[in-house]
């Protein structure tokens, strides 16, 4: 009896899994972001941004003449979870290809699963690993952490600041900089003199801040975290009145941040940000400003928040994705990659992407911009 | 002949558990199927904690996370097999289970809870923090155990998926029969009697916090081997799975079916494990209905999701 | 000597925020033995309601007001949709339907408003106070009053009032409280109801130092709940020693041990209190009645 | 030689003296009762006997052991066992089973031979389970085996523990209010089966609130009051003190302070 009736709901499960899955036609694009959970801070505005790029491209008469078939899932920002939603679209969707991996723990966690399948993969996330040994399906738009690292040190040179501190958080994103960084700051004949972190929910970080500020000889300071530390770190400077420069991450980059860490207290701060940013304040003949200012606009009309730098990811994947249709002229994962692989010289949010066997990201520093906060807005450093 | 209750349960889950791929659509089916053996694994342990013995932990994925780490570390330290690190790791857990147990399980209700989501806090962070070891939050990759090659070698090709569904299908039966032994035998009484009463069992010669130790020691046993069976299929880790939210994930798992009964316990993890793939469906209501369902259950079935409808099916037969 | 200050002063202002969500356990706990898990839950929605009113146009006392009041009738809803019908259910039984309330709050949260994070003003302006040559933030002297007077508040409730009696009362022997004509449906409602004002008040004065956003509720109610057993759960006196003394564990392992393991160094002696006092600093003494 | 000897026995809760310098012997095969109005102190010092308090005063000798503050499952091994007044029952298990885990000495085993359900463990539960059923048999409960014991009436649950502390085949028995609830068919049952198990061998300590059967079965009595021996002896003595007389029946308003012995 008893194992009668749990056959039958295994069945009836087995039968509105199965439903769920949509009927096949269209071009099916998958993604697995992290809607919710500790880096939906990353993932919403993410798959708001996909979700919004696709019904523009199907009201504009879809790729290759057929329409876009999005299918997105929230990982919570869980790797476990995340590896499933990958299988099932690989094996249950039947999807082309895939976006996603908001973190890098979740973009780790599942790109094997699509180098078995063969299927291309566009990671959102930030590590070096994810591209660094190449693996033939795997590609990501965000800039490496690593690149971050690096423009802020070569600022930090031209300033002449050699001896720093440094605040992570303890989070992926915080820790992941914190090692990239760790790992080129000898290039650059940077000192890290103080090393603190903090949990992704603390509420005051003076105690860190103290330790830092007391540290003899610290010239600047950098905050490797995104979420509210970064905007708890910079009240809390203000606070302690370090009164050294202090830098933030791509991580924070979005006017949101601005708004929670305060004006006054913001001001002053550089960090490495995208064109999306500086949308306007762009020469007329930058090749990125018509595309920024256009996503820029639809992003804040449909959502009614501010763009972030993270949403630019989804937009480039989207459109590295397009682009590799379009010219591989079918819909078919193999020869996707191959276009992917071929990009050259796609502008994005990002910068210009050019792609190669040997590089799945094609971005250059040049595409990373120095931004300083001041007024309350952003501005270009030279 | 009259099968005991124990052979019906054992029978059911293995007749399930080959049967349901019979019903699989694509393979996909059999990654949320192991996911849900691995899952009914460590519920079982707690099966034995919470049902049997009535103490409550919001710490074991604690135990899941050194099980998984285990994987992942002792193959690049110790040049071991990972079958061979999962044991390792099953044994380190116990002894960690056997040294932190004694003190926290003085403790009652919601004291024990918060000491063990000490202990489970306390066993992430290191996780987390010890990024030289561990890779850190990013996590670290686990290697293949070459299990499924063997199996190739010996002219049994399984896909990757197909392969873990089997192999933690039958952990998860050998798991079940442990744990029902354990029931109806002179440990899993006294399990039972001082969860019923634990003055009455200590007056009748039980050594209460013995064993409440043995049954934690177990739990962390089962937890440890789930971890690792997760990192195994997963071939990558993060300290996710050590997390807060896991440990409550397996506890709700094992009362939402029902702690006192093992396939009741399976029964809440296949819930649990299938209805987030569901509730896509439901977009951004996921966790609203998530949520719902866990106080549904809990307010109308307070004995947990199968002995409630079990009652009522036997009810209604009388 | 500044440096030791400035510890201090930020574990005081982080623990004080513990202390505020901590407190909030005690009248529930009191009243029903029940721990309800979504307590974080209310100090997200007093800051998040409170921000929503405020960006719409009302002035932050009304818009604070307006936000207590909302979250005491999610309390009260909580309480009659969702406790009372569990009633007699074990304890971990109770856990899961607060831990499934919290999911589902958060759930509704994000669709109603949003998934960014928020704040508001501080109210009494940014410019840092000196004390001793270490700063603090006027918002964290609210922060501390706030628990402070709840603190009074409920010890005066609990020792000098009828009704805080009357809850007392109820969760030591419900029926005897009903024999003598305590009315313990009102007296639940009235608990749901004072917990989370209790908690949006929290939310209210924490959202400047803090910020708020719709999932912030899991960790404020994670330290709440471990500085409540800290000191003893249901007993004020203990949440406010306990949510203090866990700030200031806090902020001295991260001045002085290591900013990394400041956590973990609150739950070792978490840890380390139980195991001497398995009922918290000034927890009830419980023995066997057989 | 007494089997259970309690020396100056005394525990204070709260600077309030529950139990003061009670001091008695209890021999093989004895029926000792103790008995005093409630609040008297009769269950704290049974508790105190059985390992459940830690005595603050005073020693507890069995068979000339000290076992002092020793714990209860350390006492169930050398022989001591006991009921509850307000029972103690495991509930969510069967009448069998409650009574086969009172053989929890006799049948328990390593763990590992319990996981795998060797030979040895099946054997150890199974004789476990032919004693409980004979002890069933013996407190008239045989019939109701199978049912789950949270069934029960309260007069069968009284049974059903003491049945369960028989199972440790005790030398020393303590008996709290063994036939509280009972009407007078099981009274007189459980009256009979008192003094069997007394003849053969067993010390008895009894706490009982019907007089007549206190009366009956005892050897001796010592009575309580304020946590303070008042009087000791055989029944007919103790009946007949002027003392006994006025702890019960005078200041009766008493009674109420507290409803547990």
């Amino acid at each position: 009896m008893r194992l009668h009736t749990t056959t039958t709901a295994l069945g009836t499960l087995a039968l509105v899994l199965g439903l769920a899955a949509p009927a096949i036609a269209d071009i099916r694009i998958g993604a697995t972001l992290s809607e919710t959970g500790p880096a939906a801070f990353l993932g919403d505005p993410e798959a708001k941004t996909l979700k919004l790029l696709v019904d523009e491209i199907n009201a504009a008469g879809g790729v290759l003449g057929e329409k876009i078939e999005l299918i997105v899932y929230d990982d919570g920002g869980d790797p476990n979870k995340a590896r499933t939603f990958a299988t099932r679209l690989v094996e249950d969707d039947e999807v082309v290809a895939v976006i996603g991996g908001t973190t890098t723990g979740t973009s780790m966690a599942i790109l094997q699963v699509f180098e078995d399948a063969e299927i291309p993969f566009i990671s959102l996330a930030g590590a070096i690993e994810i591209i660094d040994p190449v693996r033939p399906y795997t590609f990501k738009t965000p800039h490496t952490d690593r690149m971050a690292c690096a423009k802020i040190f070569a600022d930090m040179k031209a300033r002449g600041l050699t001896k720093i501190g440094m605040i992570s958080g303890s989070d992926g994103f915080g820790a992941s900089m914190h090692k990239q960084c760790l790992q080129i700051v000898g290039d650059y004949g940077i000192e890290v003199l103080a090393d603190e972190t903090y949990g992704p929910s603390d509420a005051d970080m003076t105690p860190q801040l103290t330790n830092i500020k007391g540290k003899e000889g610290v010239q600047a300071v950098l905050n490797a975290g995104f979420g509210q530390g970064p905007a708890i770190v910079t009240r809390n400077y203000q606070q302690l009145a370090v009164g050294l420069p202090l830098y933030q991450s791509h991580g924070v980059a979005s006017d949101g941040f601005i708004e929670l860490a305060g004006a006054s207290a913001a001001e002053g701060i550089r960090l490495p940000g995208t064109a999306l940013l500086v949308a306007k304040l762009l020469p007329d003949n930058d090749p990125q400003r018509p595309l920024v200012t256009a996503y820029k606009a639809s992003f804040e009309a449909a959502t009614g928040k501010p763009v972030s730098t993270f949403g630019g990811y989804a937009h480039d994947a989207l459109r590295i994705l397009v682009d590799a249709l379009n010219r591989a002229g079918k819909a078919e994962p193999q020869a996707i990659r191959d276009a992917i692989e071929a990009t050259s010289g796609l502008v994005g949010t990002t910068g210009t992407v050019t792609m190669s066997a040997e590089n799945h990201l094609g971005l250059d520093l040049s595409a990373f911009r120095m931004l300083e906060i001041k007024d309350g807005g952003w501005k270009l450093v030279e | 002949m009259r099968l005991s209750s124990k052979t019906t349960t054992l029978l059911a889950l293995a007749a399930l558990i080959a049967l349901a791929p019979l019903f699989f659509p694509s393979s996909y089916y059999f990654r949320v199927g192991s996911l849900i053996f691995v899952n009914g694994l460590a519920v079982t342990g707690l099966v034995v904690l919470t049902g049997y013995a009535g103490q409550i932990s919001l710490g074991h994925a604690g135990f899941v996370g050194i099980g998984a780490y285990a994987c992942a570390l002792a193959p690049v330290h110790l040049g071991l097999n990972p079958i061979a690190a999962a044991v390792v790791g099953a044994a380190l857990s116990g002894g960690i289970a056997w040294l932190v147990g004694r003190p926290i399980l003085r403790l009652k209700g919601y004291y024990l809870a918060v000491a063990s989501l000490g202990f489970g806090a306390l066993v992430s962070m290191v996780l987390a923090n010890e990024a030289q070891v561990t890779g850190g939050p990013d996590g670290m990759t686990v290697p293949d155990p070459g299990l499924r090659a063997l199996l190739k070698s010996a002219g049994l090709d399984l896909s990757n998926s197909a392969f873990w569904y089997a192999f933690s299908g039958i952990v998860l039966v050998i798991g079940a029969w442990l744990a029902l032994n354990l029931y109806h035998s002179p440990t899993g009484r006294a399990l039972r009697a001082l969860h019923g009463s634990e003055v009455a069992a200590r007056t009748v010669g039980v050594d209460v916090a013995g064993f409440k130790l043995r049954a934690f020691v177990i739990s962390a046993f089962y937890a440890s081997l789930s971890g690792s069976l997760l990192a195994l299929q997963n071939k990558f880790i993060t300290p996710d799975v050590a997390g807060y939210m896991h440990s409550i994930e397996l506890v709700t798992m094992t009362v939402l079916g029902g702690a006192g009964s093992v396939l009741g316990a399976i029964c809440g993890a296949m819930i649990l494990t299938t209805l987030p793939q569901v509730l896509t469906v439901f977009q951004e209501y996921e966790q609203v209905m998530l949520g719902l369902v866990m106080m549904l259950v809990m307010i109308f079935m307070r004995d947990g999701l199968l002995p409630s409808l079990s009652r009522k099916i036997r009810g209604r037969g009388k | 000597m500044p440096e030791l200050m400035q510890f201090l002063l930020s574990g005081v202002t982080v623990g004080a925020v513990y202390a505020l969500v901590a407190l909030g356990f005690t009248i529930i706990y009191n009243a029903s033995d029940v721990v309800n898990f979504a307590q974080g839950e209310f100090v997200m929605l007093g800051g998040m309601f409170t921000v929503f009113a405020f960006e719409a146009g009302l002035p932050l006392p009304l818009a604070a007001l307006l936000a207590i009041i909302a979250t005491a009738a999610i309390g009260v809803a909580l309480n009659k949709l969702a406790i009372e019908p569990a009633r007699g259910a074990p304890v971990v039984s109770l856990i899961i339907i607060t831990i499934g309330a919290s999911i589902l709050i958060r759930g509704l949260t994000q669709i109603a408003f949003d998934k960014q994070l928020h704040r508001f003003p501080a109210f009494s302006g940014d410019a840092p106070i000196q004390i001793v040559g270490a700063t603090m933030l006027p918002q964290s002297l609210w922060v501390i009053a706030g628990a402070l007077a709840i603190f009074v508040g409920l010890w005066l409730f609990f020792t000098r009032t009828l009704t805080g009696r009357a809850v007392l009362a109820t969760a030591n022997n419900r029926i005897a409280a009903q024999l003598v004509g305590i009315n313990t449906k009102y007296v639940m409602t009235l608990s749901f109801a004072l917990s989370a004002a209790i908690g949006a008040l929290a939310g209210v004065l924490v959202t400047p130092i803090t910020l708020t956003g719709y999932d912030i509720g899991i960790a404020l109610a994670l330290k709440g709940f471990a500085a409540a057993m800290l000191g003893g759960m249901g007993n004020p006196k203990g949440a406010l020693v306990g949510g203090l003394l866990l700030g200031v564990i806090e902020a001295l392992t991260a001045g002085y041990l290591s900013s990394q393991y400041k956590d973990a160094a609150a739950f070792v002696i978490i840890l380390a209190v139980l195991f001497a006092m398995p009922q918290g600093l000034f927890g009830r003494q419980s023995t066997d009645r057989v | 030689m007494s089997l259970l000897q309690i020396e100056g026995l005394g525990i204070d809760f709260g600077g309030l003296r529950a139990v003061h310098d009670v001091s008695f012997s209890l021999g093989a095969g004895e029926i000792v009762s103790v008995i005093g109005p409630n609040g008297a102190g009769k269950t704290t010092l049974f508790n105190m006997i059985s390992g459940v308090y830690r005595p603050e005063h005073g020693r507890v000798r069995l068979a000339g052991e000290d076992v002092t503050g020793i714990e209860p499952h350390l006492l169930a091994r050398r022989g001591l066992s006991r009921t509850f007044q307000n029972l103690q029952i495991f509930q969510a298990m069967t009448v069998l089973e409650n009574a086969i885990a009172g053989h929890h000495l006799h049948e328990k085993g390593p763990v590992l031979a319990d996981l795998l359900s060797l030979p040895s463990s099946r054997r150890r539960a199974a004789e476990a389970e032919a004693s409980a059923r004979m002890l069933l048999d013996r407190v008239g409960l045989g019939r109701a085996e199978a049912q789950e014991a949270g069934s029960l009436s309260y007069g069968a649950l009284k049974r059903l523990e003491i049945a369960r502390a028989l199972a440790l085949k005790p030398r020393v028995l303590l008996l709290d209010e063994p036939a509280a609830g009972c009407n007078a068919v099981e009274t007189e049952e459980i009256d009979r089966l008192i003094a069997e198990v007394a003849a053969e061998g067993v010390a008895i300590l009894l706490v009982e609130h019907d007089m007549k059967m206190v009366m009956r079965i005892s050897n001796h009595i010592v009575v309580l009051d304020h946590g303070e021996k008042i009087a000791e002896g055989a029944p007919a003595k103790v009946s007949r003190d002027p003392r006994v007389i006025e702890a019960y029946l005078g200041p009766q308003v008493r009674e109420t302070a507290d409803a547990h012995g």
